[in-house]
C-alpha cells in the first residue's frame, strides 16, 4: 500500500487551546488579578462557610456509616467547591441535575441534610423533600441524568423560559454514550443546559488517563459543537467566573458549555471502597495540599475577612446544625408499607392494591 | 366520498389522536428521528411540525437514548412528551432509561416528579421489513413496575387508547402493530373519545372458550372466531390492550364463564406475556378449567428474515387447532 | 488451617473459576470496570490482573453498551471474553447489544460467526446496596431467543457452571446473587469440573409438594424444606440454576410425581420467570395437578431502598405459607 | 450574578484545523499534484470498474425491488468510492465491520453479489457465504457495529497480530452513543482500528446540519483521543490516500483515525423512502455534479486510460456479471424451516428441537 500523506500533521490529536481559568493557587495566592466582584465578603465567606459545612456533613455521613446508622456512602471531601458555586448562582427555579456527589450543591439549592441523610439511608422519602423544588433526585446510574438535563433544557425552550438546566457528573461519566449523547443535542439545538464535568481524577478505581485518551475531558464539547473550558475544580473564584458565565450565556439563549472542573476525590469512592488498594498514598497526599477549603481560608484570612475566632465559632455552628440534621434523620419513622405501592402510578391498580394487602396479610396467595 | 373520508386506518388513527392532544394541551409535544418534515417513516407525525411548529415537533440526532432521556426530563417539567421510536428493534437503547428512570421517578421521588410521557413504537411481524425490523418485545416492559404498556388492535382503538395514555399521568409504552396500520378503517368518534388504560375488551361475547389475544393477532383471531362460530363453537374474543396493569378481572371472570383459555400472541412463547396471562389463569381458575390453558405463540427463535417470517407468526390454523384441542380434538 | 483454606465461598469460587480458565485457554479475557488493580468491586477478579497481566485483564472506560459491544465483537474472532458488569442495574445500556448482537450473531451468519462469551453480573437485594444495585431482572434475558441465562446458588455450582459457560460457544449471561456471595463456603471440586447448562439440579428428593428456586432463594427454600420435612411433608427441591434453556422435563418430572408445585423467586413476580415454569407445569401436568401452582416472588414495586427491602424479598414465611396452602391449608 | 471573563474567546466552539483531504475535483481535474502511485494504471482503472459494478448491482437491486423480487434495498448510489478504496485497501485478513451501505466495499472484499441479494432478499444464508471471511455481516442497529470494531481491533492487539479494523458507519450514526463510546475507547487504547464515516448529507430525512452543532463530525475523534480528518467521499485518489495512511499506521501500532469522507446520497434513503418529500431537488441536482464515477471516468480519459469502447465492454461485462449474481439469487431455494431452529446454539435445546416439530406438524401443541 502506497500514500503520500505526510502522516505529521494529518495524525496529531486535535486539540486547540482548551482554555484552563485559575485565579487562586493551591497556597491561596493570586495567580492573576481578581475579578470585581471578590470584593464581595459576603459572597467569599458564604462559599468558605458553605464548604466547611459540606465537609461536616460528610464526615458526619461516613461517621454514621462506621456505625451502622447509614447505608453506604459516596464522599464529597476535596469536591466542596463546584457545588457552593453552582448552588450560588443557579436561580431558584433553574433545575439542577445532579449526579450523586453533589451534596455541597444541593444544600445550597435548599435541600434539607436531613433529607440527604434520608436518602443514603435507604430511604426513598430522602428525594421527596419540598427543598428540593424541581430539581432532580440523586441519579445513580452513570451519565443518565445528562439526557434528563437536556430534555428539561428544552421544556425550557419551548416554553419561551428564561431558565437554566446546569447538570453534573464525574470525569468517568464522560466515556458513557449518554454524556456524549446529550452534549451533541446540546450543541445541535443550542439549549441552556450547563455540563458541569466533576473530574475527581478517579472513576472508582479507574484514572483518568484509563478513561478517555484525550488531553482534556473539556474538548469532548469539541466534536458535539460546544464551548468548552477547563478550571480549577478546588478554585472558587475560577468557578464562579467560569460557571456564571456559562449560565449567564445559557440564559440569554446562547447555548451550552461544558466545564471541566479539576479537582479530586480525597476519600474513598464510598465508604463500601478502599482506595489504598489502587491508588498511590503519595498522590492523595500531594492532592491535599491542593484542596479548596484550606485554601481559601488562607486567602480570606491574608483578606482580613476570616480569624481564628470565627473559624472556631462556624465549626461549632456547622456542628451543631449536622447533629440537628442527623437527629431529625435518624428520628424519621419507617415508612408505611403502602408507600412502597402507592408510588407507582398516579393512581394505584386493582392488582397492586391486592399486593399490598397480601404484603400486610404476610400471605403468599395472589 | 366525505363518508368514506372520514374513514381512518390504525396509522391515521395514531396521527389524529396526536393531532388532536396537540391541538388541545400545548404541553404535548413530539420527538424522535424522521418526525418532522418527512412525518415519521409510517406517517404518524404526518403535518404536524407545519401546523405546530419545529419547537413542538422535534427531529433528534440519531440516538434512541438520548430520546428516552430527553423524555423523561421533559416529562418531569410537566410537559407531556410523546417520543417516536421508529421501530421497536430500536427501543432497546431506551431501556436504561425507561427501566431506570422514567419507571421510577415518581417512586423515587414519592410524587414529587413524575414523567407523564408516552414511548411510541411500531412493532411485529409480516410486512416483510428488514432484520430488526420485527420485534414484538411486550413483555419486557410488562415485567418492568411502573410502567404501562398499551397496545391497540383497531382504529378506533389506537384513537381512544393513545389520548388516555397521553394524558395519563405516568409512563406509557405504546406499541401498535404495524402488520394491521393499514388494513381496516373505521369512522373514529369525535375528539372526547378515550379509552380506560387497565381494562382489556371483550370483542365478541361467547361461552365455549376463552380466546385471549392483543395486537395485530386479534386480526387472525377474529377470523378463527367466526370459524368456530360456524362449527357451533362460542368463543369468547379478549382483546388484552393494556398489557400492564393487566386487567386479571375480566379474563378471569371470562374463562370462569367458559372453562377454557387459548392465549395468542406474536412475540417468542417462552417468557412471553401470555405466559404470566396463562399461570394465573391455570393457579386462580383450578378448580373451574375443563381443559389445559393453551398458548400460541412465535417461536423460541429470532424472527427469520422475511422469506421465512409466516413460518414464525401464529396463523389461523394454529389457532384454531389450539381451539379445538381445548375440547378433546 | 489448610483444610479451611481451600473452602471457598461463591465469590471465591468465581474467581477461581476465572483464574483455571485463564490458565488454561489464553483466549479467555476479562473485562469491565474496575476489574483490574481493584480486582472488581466485590473482588471477584482479584489478582488476575497480576498473574494474566493488562492485555488479558481489562479496565474498560465507564460505558456498559461499550462493554457489549466490544464483547460482542471479540468473540467473533473467536476470543472467550468475560465481561463484568459492576451490578445488574447497570446492565440495561447492554440490552440492544445483547439482544440484537450477542443473540444473534450465530443465527445471523448461520453459524460463520458466533459469540463464546460470558456476562457476569452480580444481582439480587438483600445486602443495603443503594439505589438500583439490587435488581433481579433475568425474566428480560430469558424471553431472548439465543441466550442463554445461568445463575448459580453455591460455591460448588457457581464454579462448575462459571467453567462451563465461558466453554460454552454461545452468549450466556451469567447472574451472581450477591446476597449468598459470602455466606457459605465449600471444598471446590478439582480445575475439571463442569456443570451441564441445561439441567435443573435436585438438590433434595421429596414426594408431597415440587419447591422450585434459583439464586439466593434457595436458602431461604433449603431452610423451609427442613421445617416442612420436620412436620412431614416431603419436599422436593428443584434448583433451576440454567433459566434458559429451561429444563422442563426435571421440573415436570418432579411434579409428575408430588402432584404440588411452589415457585420462588426474588424478582417481581409479574411476567417473571415464575410464570413461564407456572404456566408449563400448570398446563403440561393439567390431569396430574392436586392443587394450584402457586408463585411466592418480588411484589410488583421497584425493589425498595434497603430500609424497606426485607418487606419485598420472600422470606420463609411467605414460603412455607404457599407449601401449606398446596395442602389446603 | 457577575463575572469578569471575556465571553468571546472562552465560548467559541474550538475547531482547529482539521484537514480536508482532495486531490480529484469534482471536474475530473487535479486540485493539487496527484500522489506518486496515481501513475499506476491497474489501480486506477481498478478503482473506476469497481464503482461501475457496484452502481450497477445497485440499479438491479432497486429494479428487483420494484418489481416484487427484492424487499427493502438501501441503495449506495453515489457513494460508491469509500468502499472501493478500503475494499482494495484492506489486506484479506483484516476485518471489515461494515454497515448497511456498504455493497461496494464488501464486493471488494471478496462477498458474492449474489449473497448480498440473498441478504436483503430476506435470507440469513446471505450472511453466511465464504466470501465474507471473517467480516461481519450488514449491522442494521445503527452505530452498534463501532462497538464490535473495537472489540475486534482489542482481539488483534490482545493477540499481537498485525491486523486492522476497519469500520464504517453513515452522518447520522455519529450522534448515537455507540460510535462515540467506541471512539473513547480506541483514542484510550489505542487500538487498531479505522472509523470511516461515509457523511452523505442525510439520516434518513434529517439533514447533517441537525444531527450536530459542530462544523466537521470528524472532530468527534479530538475528544476520544483520536486523530480525524475529512476527505472528499467522492475522490478515490483522495479516498486512497487518507484510509491508505489510517489502515498503514493502525496496522504499525500508532492507533486508530476517524475519517469523515464527504459524499452525497443520491438515491431515497431506501426502496420504502421517498426523498422528494424533504430533500430539495436542487441539492440532489448539484450533487449530481459531484458524484464519483463519472469524475473517475472524466479522468481516466484525459490521461488516456479509458476509451468509449472500453466504456461499452465495461458497461456489458458489469451487466453480465450483475445479471448471473441475480439469477443466482432467484434460483436460490427457500431454507429448511429447520434452518430457523438450527442456529441459534451450537446445540440445539430439546425445546427448540420440540417446537420446530411443532411448527412441521403445524399444531400449536407444546
Ligand atoms: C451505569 C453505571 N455503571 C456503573 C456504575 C457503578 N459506579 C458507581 S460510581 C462509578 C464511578 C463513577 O466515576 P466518576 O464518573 O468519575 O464519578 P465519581 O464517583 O468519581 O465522582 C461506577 C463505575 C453506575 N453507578 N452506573
Ligand atoms: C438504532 C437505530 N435507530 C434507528 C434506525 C432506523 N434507521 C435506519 S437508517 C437510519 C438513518 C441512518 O443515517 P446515517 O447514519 O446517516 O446512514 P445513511 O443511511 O445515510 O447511510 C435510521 C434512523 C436504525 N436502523 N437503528
Ligand atoms: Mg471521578
Ligand atoms: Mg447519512
Amino acid at each position: 500500500m502506497s500514500t503520500s500523506l505526510d502522516g505529521g500533521d494529518l495524525f496529531r490529536v486535535h486539540r486547540d487551546d482548551i482554555p484552563y481559568v485559575r485565579f487562586l493557587g493551591a497556597d491561596g495566592q493570586p495567580t492573576q488579578p481578581l475579578p470585581e466582584w471578590v470584593n464581595d465578603e459576603r459572597t467569599m465567606v458564604g462559599y468558605y462557610k458553605a464548604m466547611v459545612k459540606a465537609r461536616e456533613a460528610d464526615r458526619k455521613a461516613i461517621a454514621m456509616q462506621r456505625t451502622g446508622q447509614m447505608g453506604t456512602y459516596p464522599s464529597g471531601l476535596g469536591q466542596e467547591a463546584p457545588g457552593v458555586v453552582y448552588g450560588s448562582l443557579m436561580n431558584k427555579d433553574d433545575v439542577l441535575v445532579p449526579y450523586y456527589r453533589d451534596l455541597s450543591g444541593q444544600l445550597l439549592r435548599g435541600v434539607e441534610l436531613s433529607d440527604i441523610y434520608l436518602y443514603w439511608g435507604g430511604d426513598e422519602r430522602g428525594s421527596a423533600g419540598e427543598g428540593y423544588g424541581q430539581d432532580l433526585p440523586n441519579c445513580v446510574p452513570i451519565a443518565t441524568q445528562a439526557g434528563h438535563a437536556v430534555g428539561i433544557a428544552s421544556a425550557f425552550r419551548i416554553r419561551g423560559e428564561q431558565r437554566v438546566a446546569v447538570t453534573t457528573c464525574g470525569d468517568g461519566a464522560t466515556s458513557k454514550g449518554d454524556f456524549l449523547e446529550a452534549l451533541n443535542l446540546a450543541g445541535t439545538w443550542q439549549l441552556p443546559v450547563v455540563f458541569l464535568v466533576v473530574n475527581n481524577q478517579w472513576a472508582i478505581s479507574v484514572p483518568r488517563q484509563i478513561q478517555c485518551g484525550a488531553p482534556t475531558l473539556a474538548q469532548k464539547g469539541a466534536g458535539a459543537g460546544v464551548p468548552c473550558v477547563q478550571v480549577d475544580g478546588n478554585d472558587v473564584v475560577a468557578l464562579h467566573e467560569v460557571i456564571g458565565s456559562a449560565i449567564e450565556r445559557a440564559r440569554k439563549g446562547k447555548g451550552a458549555m461544558v466545564i471541566e472542573a479539576i479537582t479530586y476525590r480525597l476519600g474513598d469512592h464510598t465508604t463500601a471502597d478502599d482506595a489504598t488498594r489502587y491508588r498511590p498514598n503519595d498522590e492523595v497526599r500531594k492532592a491535599w495540599e491542593e484542596e479548596p477549603v484550606k485554601r481559601l481560608q488562607t486567602w480570606l484570612h491574608q483578606r482580613g475577612w476570616w480569624s481564628p475566632e470565627q473559624e472556631t465559632a462556624l465549626q461549632e455552628q456547622v456542628r451543631s446544625e449536622v447533629q440537628k440534621a442527623v437527629e431529625k434523620y435518624l428520628s424519621t419513622p419507617l415508612p408505611e408499607t403502602s408507600d412502597l405501592f402507592d408510588y407507582h402510578f398516579a393512581e394505584t391498580p386493582i392488582g397492586l392494591r391486592q399486593q399490598h394487602e397480601e404484603m400486610q396479610g404476610g400471605l403468599s396467595h395472589e | 366520498m366525505s363518508e368514506a373520508a372520514e374513514k381512518k386506518t390504525l396509522i391515521e388513527a395514531v396521527n389524529l389522536a396526536l393531532d388532536h392532544a396537540m391541538e388541545e394541551d400545548r404541553d404535548v409535544v413530539v420527538l424522535g428521528e424522521d418526525v418532522g418534515t418527512n412525518g415519521g417513516v409510517f406517517r404518524a407525525t404526518q403535518g404536524l411540525k407545519d401546523k405546530y411548529g419545529l419547537r413542538r415537533v422535534m427531529d433528534t440526532p440519531l440516538a434512541e437514548t438520548l430520546i428516552a432521556g430527553m423524555t423523561v426530563g421533559m416529562s418531569t417539567q410537566g410537559m407531556k412528551p410523546v417520543a417516536e421510536i421508529q421501530f421497536m428493534g430500536f427501543i432497546f437503547a431506551c431501556m436504561e432509561q425507561l427501566i431506570g428512570h422514567a419507571a421510577r421517578m415518581r417512586n423515587r421521588t414519592r410524587g414529587r416528579l413524575t414523567c407523564p410521557m408516552v414511548v411510541r413504537a411500531p412493532f411485529g411481524g409480516g410486512i416483510h421489513a428488514p432484520e430488526h425490523h420485527s420485534e414484538s418485545t411486550e413483555a419486557l416492559f410488562a415485567h418492568i413496575p411502573g410502567l404501562r404498556v398499551v397496545i391497540p388492535s383497531s382504529p378506533v382503538r389506537a384513537y381512544g387508547l393513545l389520548r388516555s395514555a397521553i394524558e395519563n399521568p405516568d409512563p406509557v409504552i405504546f406499541l401498535e402493530p404495524k402488520r394491521i396500520y393499514r388494513v381496516q378503517k373505521q369512522v373514529l368518534p369525535d375528539s372526547d373519545f378515550r379509552l380506560p388504560l387497565d381494562t382489556c375488551f371483550t370483542l365478541r361475547e361467547g361461552s365455549d372458550l376463552t380466546l385471549v389475544t392483543w395486537g395485530a393477532c386479534v386480526r387472525e383471531c377474529q377470523e378463527v372466531v367466526r370459524q368456530l362460530a360456524e362449527e357451533g363453537i362460542s368463543v369468547e374474543l379478549i382483546d388484552v390492550a393494556t398489557i400492564k396493569p393487566l386487567d386479571m378481572d375480566t379474563i378471569l371472570a371470562s374463562v370462569r364463564k367458559t372453562g377454557r383459555c387459548v392465549i395468542v400472541h406474536e412475540a417468542a412463547r417462552s417468557f412471553g406475556v401470555g405466559a404470566e396471562i396463562a399461570a394465573r389463569v391455570s393457579t386462580d381458575l383450578f378448580h373451574e378449567l375443563h381443559a389445559p390453558v393453551e398458548r400460541v405463540a412465535g417461536y423460541d427463535i429470532t424472527m427469520p428474515y422475511y422469506r421465512m417470517e409466516k413460518h414464525y407468526l401464529p396463523d389461523e390454523n394454529r389457532i384454531r387447532q389450539a381451539c379445538l384441542q381445548a375440547f378433546g380434538n
